[in-house]
């Protein structure tokens, strides 16, 4: 099991979490970070005081998937957050040692396999 | 001045001066209407244009505004009395009323009227929210405050053809309601949607992102209008501001009420923002028949204003024309619904003329009041295509869809509307915006949250 | 009309109107209020009760609740005059006023009785916010503006019987303030109180969720309180408004001194809701008395109001009385007190009889007082409890737990009142709600933030 | 009272009266202009200021403030007339007005002085927002209402010693605006800057949080000024109060423009801030020449006081004094400019005696002007900088540091003004607070989010 | 070491909180974040529009606890946070390398320990 | 490759970022929690009702980097927020097993490599 962690613009969520769920990978979280990386700052004026802004607005999508739905996935992401322009975001992959459903307290994964057969309804 | 003739130009004087008051006010409605119904990244850029619009009319309709409406003898176009020194009253009575004496002090006179040709400058923008660049509106501002909404306001109140026709329009459904929204139309047909709003065919919620502002705008443009309607008689002593006063509020109450009924009708759910549009709708609706028609009659002409405008907005979504606050069903249906109203519920006594065809059988006045809002809908919606056709095809009246979907305020006024909160607005960061219209800044330095 | 007549019907007008405007923005400051001291996942929903509320009583106190007030002789229940046609000043006096001459323009005098009619009315919601069904409440609002309220008023403006035993309340401490807190209190009492305010038999704060709103929109009480009191001398000429708008600016003033300091005192911080709450207090103490006593009298009157009311938060506290508001305290002890406050500090040239047992020593006026304070509380209570309960027994009262839970904006009325901030209010999809009450889809289409 | 003459009192005080009410409502402008252009951590506090401010305003006012202003024939200093009766006439005029027939009802003169003397204080604050101390604060008020505003106004309005030597300042730009944001400098002075304001030698953006709220505030001015001036005539009967609202609104638009272009000049950007303190310079410029110039001159007059505001901004951040809401330029620096415009464009009809510079080349009220405005700054500049330096040095001015950063509503008043949202503000648990300032609680009871 | 990652609702996190508090386990951290999985969506009309939104706001608590205190917090947040209805949300385990203590720059386990003896007091 | 996540005090931001960026170390995500730990709590009071709040607002610092500059990293993060008061902070260390750019789907450490030349310039 793995956790993949990415980091994307807000405007690619909407087809990532489509396409994903055609997959069968219906499940994520989602939440609002700011980042730096690449891509510069901004400037903000108040007042006529200016700052610059390193930090800007991203998502972050937190997924926990199967060993073999890694790649689905991660090309997934890659194909939709994608614009070749810097500030696209970075994909990571951390291991997962457990994953638990609070529902039924079911372990391992069978939590995290793809709901194919939801997908298709 | 003698006695009995000042203290009547003082009284007179008293009662439109807060009626002037109560209609500026209505600019702070507007303001909070526009704001609650924009996203969030947009807040700052609305109120700049509410405060350049307000700014700008002002000094225009001093300067050749009010001479268009009231200045001359033209029944078509034209005017003079520009740049008026209201301190000399005289002077002012020569070019505006024949020299007659006044019944109201003229910098009173003059605010009533900039007031109204602020409110109907306002209506304008809300089909233009959240992509318009400043530049461009401010042109129009100049132009419909100096010529277009002079011209219309001349053929009724200035005393020009549509009031020799006997056309009615007691405080202005058509001549500022409707003119508004029809400005508005042609602006929102050459701006195009918002991204976003219409997906697959279908049209997709932008929510405002403020029900509570929004809403609260709308309370003060229905306290703004005790002074846009019973202000309209234009005087205190042997005027009936009473009548009009109870007519306003039964319509507004009954626009809601409607508006209420049809939402949970045509759209399924107690819309919030339908429920504020519908107040708006009767208030719009009764503004032409307030002083004609008796109280039963402004409940009905209210309960259609606002329940004429779930409907609306939903045909309006399915034609796919983006209008963020409802001005065109609010404004402009309702308006129109408001100006026919008189032909079908007038009463003689009251409009002092003909009666209405539900009331005398009668179907001149109708008539009259129809072809006054096709010439008002024509000519207004013509010049506006005009000049903000001319706009967008020399400097432009839409922002780049990189600064649309960054919001106006931090790409239009270099900070956001809401700082603090930021951080929860999508599309702060578009696809494919150039990194140089952010002022990209090479040498590291400082960074905030 | 004859022109000193003319004139003199036309300043009365002017300034009943302008009173009856500022009694109107009261709205605007109510729903600020309200929604200030809600939770933002109900923000939607205040609003629409506002307005719902609002045209409500338009309409049904057009139709019915004002000849409940006025027409007819009857001392105890009962009226004439129903769906008043204002344009016809002949019928209008003859229904309400024996054929008098009028002092006021007909529609004026409604429109002034309408905003006191929807202040009471918006008072009732104070203590039922954040779990009320909206069905159930415009069924009360119906009721409550059509003859609770009516008789009520009846009893002392309507020349009842109140008035002739020489009860006195010149605003409405007690007609308009605790008539509609006390229908809350009977509501909040049928409702309980909202999820998770009491835990483990304390008190647990939820706090509204901008106390700018709240707070700007108590200004705006407190400005529209200046058409409240001083416009309820009901006309302009030998009429000592000046001195009800300098009282109630005193007794404003020392209503937020005294919540402050006790605010600091029993609840050791100082609280910003008690300042603005204090406000209330002290305005709505005075507003029974106020043209009756002298302005040192305001100030201690104001002191008292305001200091009442963090002590009585407390103890609703400690009874588990559910009052989000303040609007127990702040309307309705403020209100008896300053009904009683009459019969303390009355001076006989402004009553024109009788003294106030602290300024001449008779303890009559204040028997008087009591009494009446005590019929309207029982009267209100009664009718508000078997209306409320009527409702709840039928249609019911308050929303599923869920619904409460997840907030009655996208519960009821389909979407968040903010919906760019909504993921912070935690709530928003409780424990144990049915899936169905959402419209579950299942067929995957699109997701937004 | 005889026919005539109580028409003309209750027509003057019907006028007087509503402009009392107008500029009480700038109470709720201030407040939202000061909550917007402060942090979201500290919008609790702002709220508690003003209501404090007020009520303190209200009660000192009538105890003494009134009485330094009005009260005894003395040129510099002292008054009578205390802990007024506003219902005794006879006693009033006796006090103030030499025994004379009123024009106005007692209690709506000293309403109409109060809304004064209340904006003058509000004005002072604007300078200390976001690290000053409640206590300090509230001392101070009870100061600057009891003798350092009625000092000023009693030089000119008072009939004092400026008066006599034919000082004009029609509504008070120098009496109340300048005297106001004097006040304001010495706060900032003392207090010193916010933390963080300024590094590395340089300004620091610290964005208010709510822009819409903040020019929404300031809409509400504009509309309370429309009491402020016209309502200075002190009279509806043979007043020119139009004169004085067509004035305004033209000087009101041409700060607005002003600023922008000064804005989009000297700060590369159009600030919306300024875009709002812009319509402030342009209110507050024609404030003291309002009624003795003509329209053009408003125009100039306006667009000047306008847009003398971003670059004055600009030069405070340079020399590091720190003014959140732009007090200084908007009120001080326009302030002295409106005074002295009367000097250059008064005309002789209109001022009743010396014409201005540029109208009629004679420098004599200009020099006159000039030396009510060096005097009006040095009064009050030295009195405040003694209040507030006794304070300073005694029960403290400013907040420390760990609840300057944590913010003053959960330090001072032990709840957020925005309790659902806090969680985005930076700053809430600042480096080196002791944990005692947050009352720590050792046994673990329970949690919210 | 490990780290729990818990994606919960709302309402069970003040139990949470206390139950863990009590174990000697008062350390966590909380954000929001919204998410989808088989929980399904419900639907926003505004104007007569209508749109699905799938992402309904959940918290996620960040526990880093030592292995031995994996269990107690497990069992802990399976016990609160469980309604049985979907939605209830999913516990992740990641394996973690290292803990420091900011304040003392201490590493270790010992940053993570039980703080039995405070819960005692 | 490891991620290194920090919970610490607003504060400390600035000068972390700047720090870290002129070891050519710019990229990072940072988001908004509330952590409780050995810090205490502290009271609200509103309308006489008292609670106390034991989850205190702290920024979370997301920072992959690659092993060699792992030490820097946290060098700098203590440096920077350490104040010696009980809320200072945790720093909490992953193990990494991937990272992706999205913008150009490189993989590797080299998409974490430290800019120093970027730095430098
Ligand atoms: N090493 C990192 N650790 C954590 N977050 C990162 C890292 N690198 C990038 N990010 C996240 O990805 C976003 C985009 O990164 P950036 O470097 O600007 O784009 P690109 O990878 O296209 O050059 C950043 O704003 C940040 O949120
Ligand atoms: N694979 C996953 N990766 C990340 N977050 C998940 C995952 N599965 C579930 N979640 C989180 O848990 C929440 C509840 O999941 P859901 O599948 O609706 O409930 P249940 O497990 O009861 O079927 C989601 O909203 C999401 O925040
Ligand atoms: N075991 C943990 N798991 C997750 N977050 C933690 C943990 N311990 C501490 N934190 C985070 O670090 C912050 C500070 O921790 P705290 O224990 O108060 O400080 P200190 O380490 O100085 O004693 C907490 O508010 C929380 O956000």
């Amino acid at each position: 099991m793995k956790k993949i962690e990415a980091f994307i613009r807000h405007e690619a969520l909407d087809a990532i979490r489509d396409s994903l769920e055609k997959l069968g990978l219906p499940s994520m979280s989602v939440s609002e970070v700011k980042g730096s990386g690449r891509q510069k700052g901004y400037t903000e004026t108040y007042r006529g005081a200016r700052t610059t802004v390193f930090l800007r607005p991203k998502l972050k999508l937190e997924i926990a998937v199967d060993d073999g739905d890694v790649d689905k996935a991660v090309d997934t992401i890659l194909e939709h957050a994608h614009t070749g322009q810097a500030g696209d975001g970075k994909i990571f992959i951390l291991p997962l040692e457990e994953a638990i459903r609070v529902r039924t307290a079911e372990r391992g994964s069978v939590v995290l396999e793809s709901h194919v057969e939801d997908a298709a309804a | 001045m003698e006695g009995d003739a000042a203290v009547a130009l003082a009284l007179n004087s008293v009662w439109i001066m807060v009626a002037a008051v109560l209609v500026l006010f209505m600019q702070a409605g507007f303001a909070l209407l526009e704001v609650g119904f924009s996203r969030m990244k947009n807040a700052g850029a609305v109120m700049a244009k509410i405060f350049l619009n307000l700014s700008i009319a002002a000094v225009v309709f001093w300067a050749v505004g009010y001479g268009f409406i009231y200045g001359g003898d033209a029944s078509f176009f034209g005017g003079e009395g520009f740049f008026i020194d209201f301190s000399d009253s005289a002077a002012f009575s020569e070019d505006f009323y024949g020299g007659e004496e006044l019944s109201l002090l003229p910098g009173v006179d003059w605010f009533f009227q900039l007031a109204f040709a602020a409110v109907s400058l306002a209506i304008v923008f809300g089909t233009m929210l959240d992509r318009m660049k400043m530049a461009g509106y401010v042109i129009f501002a100049v132009i419909f405050v100096a010529i277009i909404y002079p011209t219309v306001a001349r053929w009724t109140w200035g005393g020009g053809w549509l009031a020799q026709d006997g056309f009615l329009d007691f405080a202005g459904s058509s001549i500022v309601h409707l003119a508004g929204a029809t400005a508005g139309l042609a602006g929102t047909l050459l701006l195009g949607p918002r991204i976003g709003k219409f997906k697959d065919g279908k049209a997709v919620p932008i929510p405002g992102h403020s029900m509570p502002l929004a809403l609260v705008g709308i309370i003060i443009l229905w306290v703004g209008w005790m002074g846009f309607n019973p202000g309209s008689t234009l005087g205190a002593i042997d005027a009936d501001f009473g009548l009009v006063a109870a007519n306003t509020n039964l319509a507004a109450g009954a626009g809601v009420i409607g508006a209420s009924l049809m939402a949970m009708w045509v759209m399924k759910t107690l819309d919030v923002s339908q429920i504020g549009n519908g107040a708006i709708g009767g208030l719009v609706a009764i503004t032409a028949p307030c002083a004609f028609v008796e109280p039963w009659a402004a409940v009905v002409i209210g309960l259609i204003g606002g329940g004429l405008v779930p409907p609306i907005v939903m045909l309006l979504d399915k034609i796919k024309i983006d209008d963020p606050l409802g001005a065109i069903p609010a404004h402009g249906v309702a308006g129109i619904w408001g100006t026919l109203a008189i032909g079908l519920f007038g009463v003689a006594e009251l409009t002092g003329d003909r009666e209405g065809l539900l009331v005398g059988g009668d179907a001149e006045q109708l008539w009259v009041q129809f072809y006054g809002v096709v010439v008002t809908f024509g000519i207004v919606f013509v010049a506006a295509l005009l000049v903000f056709g001319a706009i967008k095809y020399t400097i432009g009246l839409r922002v780049s869809p990189a600064e649309e979907l960054t919001g106006l305020d931090i790409s239009q006024h270099g900070m956001f509307g809401y700082p603090e909160r930021f951080i929860e607005v999508p599309g702060a960061e578009p696809e494919g915006i150039s990194e140089s219209e952010f002022t990209p800044v090479s040498s590291p330095s400082s960074s905030n949250t």
